[in-house]
């Protein structure tokens, strides 16, 4: 509900729209946006925002009568405590219909017990540990989990690319250690032999990959699949694959998609053709949504940047606040917005997604993409997909999710 | 048995072209230190400003490779003397906490630069192609850039030591390092000196930084990455020492890459831990005065 | 003299440093009784200030002892030393220059009262500290200037002070590092009126270069050259020996 | 000279030096204003009150750095290490062992804290210069790494759940607008300071003085350097705890970036900026820089990081003294008298 009273505006407001249709009094919506503009993510978060912008624009027009305004908050370093105070504030202060945002685990999970206080709807741009959503009942997630882009992955390495032993390598602080637990669960169910599994380094550290790179190599495995937090460390990572020649001993390179993000991918250099990672989009989607968004996108944003999977998220994040407000009518209550998201689906640039009613979690299609050379620089080149996944975290009770989770009520 | 003695060679050698990277970047301010007394956390920036101009340089202008990095660190190296004219001049005098402070501000305000002018995300370069090949070393295949790394090393190495013992600017900057005051009553120009050295140690990190772009990408935070190891082995090598920075660089480079061959999991304190232990044990550093 | 019947306050024996390979004090040995007036006299380089540092503890001697009051002392810390009475001051200033002259002097006086480690006590409850702190402000005639910073004063003010705050400490044997050093000629006399007037029973050990003060003061002397004793006597046998003469007064022009 | 004049003189002398004292040490009456507004703040903003409890927190964190670096001299490049530790210590008593209640845990955050400090104190501070300024960053930054790679137990990266703080004395329920929190850490604060102002003026801060300008002397007068330092670093490592502590109480989750460098970094632009060896300079800093922080952030996030580089730069060059320095300088050149 919007809780200002009616201010003397509002009569002249109508009266300056005129006899037309009698329609209920607009609504502008308040959506409080939590995202790290500064800091190591600042380009991540100006991405997502710019893509709700640009959903804003495309689709004003299906809003009626109501509007929506953002509020846009730099929540800075992945403490929690900033993205906690921000909002607090957001619905104390400037008293926002639903909040947006939460680039890092850590932000959403410091403030999943406000957004619960203060019952306000909460949709997830990014924080990808896979137990989130089920530290409150308003949280919905619009982005991916680590579970599910690296589980399906285990078996369908197995079973399709060969790979009978494999070394799983990650960044060495929690959400890597997430996706090694996925990687390791979905890949020995399907008959996969693990050999080793290799911190590479904490994310503060200077990310040289030349020892763990020798290390995989001396220890011959088919495979490998590595999570490097997107961005940051991928192109040393590429150089250093191609150095140590692992490609030359056999050894077949997968990982996240977060290795082969668009935006960073023409960084990676040539070292990266070939590699094969599981992401829930990549730019070079082959399906109308996606290039009618691609074109959309550099038409207002100049073709410097691609889109890639982050700006996606922040895509989708403002079609579930538009498909909030009009069912609602622009009058948000949380708990109506959040059944009014439970089974949504769309078309989305990714392909079709849904949001899964008992969980509050994205469901959508995993996409294998294949390094490729395009012309003059890198491209993907989806060679399969593996449709609708659902959170295999959650529906396993494994991991972080299962008995041991930190998120037990 | 073959399988421990080759793996002991791949971490000797990616070690050691760690190490000189390191060496490069560190011996610098080494010198800087032990000459002007100064805490110079920018010197993580002027890394940092060698690795991009080079990016510039080979990527944007198109020069090859070996003019392009020299150029680079000519450049930082210039560009190193008016701010140490008008910042660092200031600072000489006071005390340690005012050091610190301003490099870090220095340091933020490089960082924030960088970013505005490349972006976050990570820069690479291109190599020759003569870099690009493979080298034979005890049975095993290298990457001839790491071997260009440990030469360029040992040369900037050589080079340095033989400046220091055997010219006069070498022994006027001894001289200074060992008691200022003396040296300028004997009428050695520590202002100029100080600019020199200034110079020279900036146009070391640049080259520093540069080489480094190829092994670990670059990133605005570069600045700060390397900072901490830098400062590991100055204040393990000792202030104002050649071969003390040289001994410490291969000792943390060898130390760390075999760690995180070895034992990845605990890498990250294992360092500091070491770093922990030697001061313990001799607070001037391996090769200082205590 | 009944000073005779008591130990040395300060004796040294084979005192002796290396630096590396370089021998700086070589077997020194002196020893000063209560109420002495003793001068430390040498060119420069010759080991005069090692010497202090030496006797203070701040240096670590290669070989040789030091007692005090009788007692072996050679390994005692500087703290140890201070509490058994032996202080100094030093020839380049040593003061706490933000704080004022009274802060400085009550400093010394805390430490030796043993009040330095009152965390929950005010200052202004340690009313003995700051009665001592005045008494010597005004022994000094530092009254004018006594809540003014270091930094502020004169530079023969804070020579004062550098005496004031060894006061504070109540020394038995006081050590004085040039205490005139870089002072104008027309303010000297004010230094050696307080040096002159310091209670007859401390025993003085001053090192000194200018030969004026040094026979206006001393009543013994001891001739340092490269780091060795070349002669030790009263102040007429020094001022009458022609070595003395050739090799002290010889380089001290250089001084 | 005859003993009753004498007797007049020293009592003459002993009232100009209390006057002096009193000068030096006393509260003056400005100071209550301070606190009035720190206290009018909830009332008057209540909507500000979560940040305005953050900012509290970072002025206490600063008061533990000014008593160590403002008063002793010690500089430090891993502080966090301590507020680190608080936080861990309180958060973990509620997420992991059950202990719920605020006070107690705060006490222990503390003790935990000043133990560690004590020993850590001990260890380092016989080191100086750059030797000591490593060790305090290897220090914390290996108890950085050991969050993050121990983060079965704290949460790493992600954080520490699970902290339910229960109301305070059983009776003031927390809110989500953080009135009740602010109410908290400002009486933490206060009683802090108190404190520490305390030992400020006593004859154990004046040997601190003495350590910070000059500790040849400090040692020539036979003064316990490494005793007088560690004890005072271990009350500095108590009060950052306690800051700690309070950062996780009101938060009720905490990251590994507790123990970061940046954080570390954060506090000590925050006493420069304000000004060092004053405890004013240090609250005065943290609301300085947090509003600053806040509202550049707004302007243009992405410029924020040059600024502070900037503002460090302005401060070194042009009033080493901060804020409260400038301000005694301006107050001094019309007229009035400088502190």
């Amino acid at each position: 509900m919007r809780k200002r009273s009616t201010s003397w505006i509002m009569p002249l407001a109508l009266l300056a729209i005129g006899a037309g249709a009698p329609q209920a009094a607009a609504d502008t919506v308040k959506v409080g946006v939590i995202l790290p503009f500064s800091g190591m993510a600042a380009d991540v978060a100006q991405s997502e925002l710019r893509a709700m912008k640009l959903y804003y624009k495309l689709h004003k027009a299906e809003l009626g009568g109501n509007d929506i305004t953002l509020i846009e908050r730099d929540s800075k370093e992945p403490s929690g405590a900033t993205a906690q105070t921000l909002t607090r504030e957001l619905v104390v202060q400037d008293k926002v219909d639903m909040l947006v945002g939460y680039q890092f685990s850590p932000d959403a999970i410091a403030s999943a017990p406000f957004i619960t206080q203060a019952k306000k709807l909460a949709i997830l741009v990014n924080a990808q540990s896979s137990y989130i959503p089920k530290l409150s009942p308003y949280i919905v997630r619009l982005s991916a989990s680590s579970w599910q882009i690296t589980y399906p992955m285990g078996p369908y390495a197995v079973d399709k690319l060969g790979c009978k032993t494999a070394i799983v390598g990650y960044t060495d602080f929690a959400p890597g250690r997430d996706v090694a637990a996925a990687f390791k669960a979905g890949y020995e169910k399907a008959g996969g032999k693990l050999v080793d599994s290799i911190a590479m380094g904490g994310p503060a550290q200077v990310p040289d990959f030349t020892p763990y790179l020798q290390r995989i190599k001396d220890e011959k495995p088919n495979c490998v699949y590595i999570f490097t937090p997107a961005a940051s460390f991928n192109a040393a990572l590429a150089r250093t694959w191609r150095d140590q020649k692992l490609a030359e001993a056999g050894i077949r390179f997968l990982g996240t998609g977060d290795v082969t993000q668009d935006s960073v991918l023409p960084q990676l250099g040539d070292n990266a053709i070939g590699w094969i990672t599981g992401g829930h989009y990549t730019a070079d989607l082959n399906t109308p949504e996606n290039k009618k968004f691609v074109a959309a996108w550099y038409k207002e944003y100049g073709d410097k940047v691609k889109p890639d999977f982050f700006t996606v998220q922040g895509y989708d994040a403002m079609a579930a606040v538009f498909h909030v407000v009009k069912t609602l009518k622009g009058k948000i209550d949380a708990d109506k917005a959040v059944a009014a998201l439970k089974g949504w689906k769309v078309n989305s640039p990714r392909g079709p997604i849904m949001i899964d009613a008992e969980t509050r979690d994205i469901i959508q299609n995993i996409y294998v993409q294949k390094v490729v050379k395009k012309g003059d620089s890198l491209g993907i080149e989806v060679i399969d997909t593996i449709p609708a996944v659902k959170d295999p975290c959650k529906e396993l009770g494994v991991g972080n999710c299962g008995a041991g989770s930190p998120a037990k009520k | 048995m073959e399988h421990a003695v080759q793996a002991a060679v791949s971490i000797l050698f990616d070690g050691i072209a760690y190490s000189m990277v390191l060496f490069v970047m560190a011996v610098g301010l080494s010198v800087t230190m032990g000459l002007m007394g100064v805490i110079n956390l920018a010197h993580g920036a002027f890394a940092m400003a060698g690795g991009y101009l080079t990016v510039t340089f080979l990527g944007n202008l198109g020069l090859p490779f070996l003019p392009g990095l020299v150029l680079a660190v000519l450049a930082v190296g210039a560009a190193s003397i008016p701010i140490e004219h008008t910042l660092y001049v200031r600072i000489y005098n006071r005390p340690h906490l005012d050091q610190v402070l301003l490099t870090i501000g220095v340091t933020l305000m490089a960082i924030a630069v960088a970013t505005y002018a490349y972006g976050p995300s990570p820069l690479s370069i291109k190599l020759p192609a003569f870099l690009e090949t493979q080298v034979g070393v005890f049975g095993r295949d290298f990457p001839a850039y790491r071997a260009f790394i440990i030469g360029v090393g040992v040369l900037a190495f050589l080079a340095l030591w033989a400046g220091f013992e055997r010219t006069m600017l070498g022994a006027k900057i001894r001289a200074a390092v060992d008691n200022r005051a003396m040296a300028e009553a004997a009428g050695v120009n520590t202002t100029r000196l100080f600019t020199l050295t200034f110079a020279l140690g900036s146009a070391l990190a640049a080259l520093g930084g540069a080489l480094a772009v190829d092994l670990v990408g670059l990133t605005p935070r570069f600045a700060l990455q390397y900072l901490v190891l830098v400062l590991i082995v100055v204040s393990i090598g000792g202030f104002g020492t050649i071969m003390g920075a040289f001994a410490a660089s291969l000792m943390i480079g060898v130390i760390d890459n075999a760690g995180r061959y070895l034992y990845p999991e605990g890498s990250a304190f294992f360092i500091y831990l070491v770093v922990i232990l030697v001061l313990v044990v001799r607070p001037g550093g391996l090769f200082g005065r205590a | 003299m009944t000073a005779a019947a008591e130990p040395a306050l300060l004796t040294t024996v084979d005192l002796s440093k290396n630096f590396g390979g370089l021998q700086v004090v070589r077997n020194v040995a002196f020893s000063l009784r209560r109420g002495a007036r003793h001068a430390l006299i040498g060119p420069n380089g010759a080991g005069k200030t090692t010497v202090v540092n030496l006797l203070t503890g701040a240096l670590k001697p290669s070989g040789g002892s030091i007692y005090i009051a009788g007692l072996e002392a050679t390994q005692l810390s500087e703290a140890d030393r201070v509490e058994r009475g032996l202080v100094r001051t030093f020839q380049i200033n040593q003061l706490f220059r933000g704080l004022t002259v009274f802060e400085n002097i009550a400093l010394a006086v805390a430490q030796r009262r043993g009040v330095a480690r009152a965390l929950w006590r005010k200052s202004a409850a340690c009313a003995e500290v700051t009665d001592e702190a005045m008494a010597i402000i005004g022994e000094l005639h530092l009254d004018p200037v006594a809540f003014r910073r270091i930094r502020e004063l004169p530079y023969g003010s804070q020579r004062l002070v550098e005496i004031a705050i060894a006061l504070g400490l109540r020394p038995r044997i006081l050590l004085m590092d040039e205490p005139a050093a870089g002072i104008p000629a027309d303010e000297r006399d004010l230094i050696l009126g307080v040096v002159g007037r310091l209670d007859p029973d401390i025993a003085i050990l001053i090192i000194e270069h200018d030969m004026d003060l040094v026979f206006r003061f001393a009543r013994e002397i001891t001739v340092l050259v490269n780091g060795a004793v070349l002669m030790q006597g009263t102040a007429a046998e020094v001022a009458g020996d022609p070595r003395v003469r050739e090799v002290y007064l010889g380089s001290s022009k250089h001084g | 000279m005859a003993a009753p004049e004498s007797t007049a003189a020293a009592a003459r002398a002993r009232s100009v030096a209390d006057a002096f004292l009193r000068r030096r040490d006393d509260a003056r009456l400005v100071e209550a204003g301070f606190w009035l507004v720190a206290l009018a703040v909830p009332i008057a903003l209540p909507e500000h009150a979560a940040f305005g409890g953050q900012v509290l927190i970072m002025m206490l964190f600063a008061l533990s750095l000014d008593f160590v670096l403002g008063y002793a001299g010690v500089l430090t490049l891993g502080h966090a290490a301590y507020f680190g530790v608080g936080a861990y210590v309180s958060g973990l008593l509620s997420a992991k062992l059950g202990w719920h209640e605020p006070l107690s845990g705060l006490v222990a955050a503390g003790a935990v804290s000043a133990a560690f400090g004590a020993l850590s104190g001990w260890l380092l501070l016989r080191y100086r210069d750059l030797t000591l300024l490593m060790l305090t960053l290897a220090v914390s930054t290996t108890l950085f790494e050991l969050a993050n790679t121990w983060s079965s137990l704290t949460g790493g990266y992600d954080g520490l759940m699970g902290i339910q703080i229960a109301p305070i004395f059983g009776v003031f329920e927390w809110d989500i607008a953080g009135v009740t929190g602010y109410g908290y850490v400002l009486a933490v604060l206060l009683l802090c300071f108190v404190a520490l102002r305390r030992f400020t003026v006593s004859p154990f801060g004046q040997a601190l003085r003495g350590i910070r300008e000059n500790t040849l002397r400090m040692r020539a007068i036979g003064a316990p350097i490494l005793g007088h330092l560690t004890l005072a670093y271990t009350i500095a490592a108590a009060v950052a705890g306690i800051a700690g502590g309070l950062f996780a109480q009101t938060n009720n989750f905490i990251t590994m970036d507790v123990l970061s460098f940046e954080r570390s970094a954060a506090v000590l632009t925050v006493l420069i900026l304000g000004g060092t060896g004053r405890l004013y300079g240090a609250l005065f800093g943290a609301l300085v820089y947090m509003l600053a922080a806040d509202w550049l952030a707004k302007l243009s996030p992405v410029y924020w990081e040059f600024g502070v580089g900037l503002l460090l730069v302005v401060i070194v060059l042009l009033c080493p003294d901060g804020l409260l320095g400038l301000y005694d300088r301006v107050r001094a050149a019309f007229g009035g008298r400088a502190r």
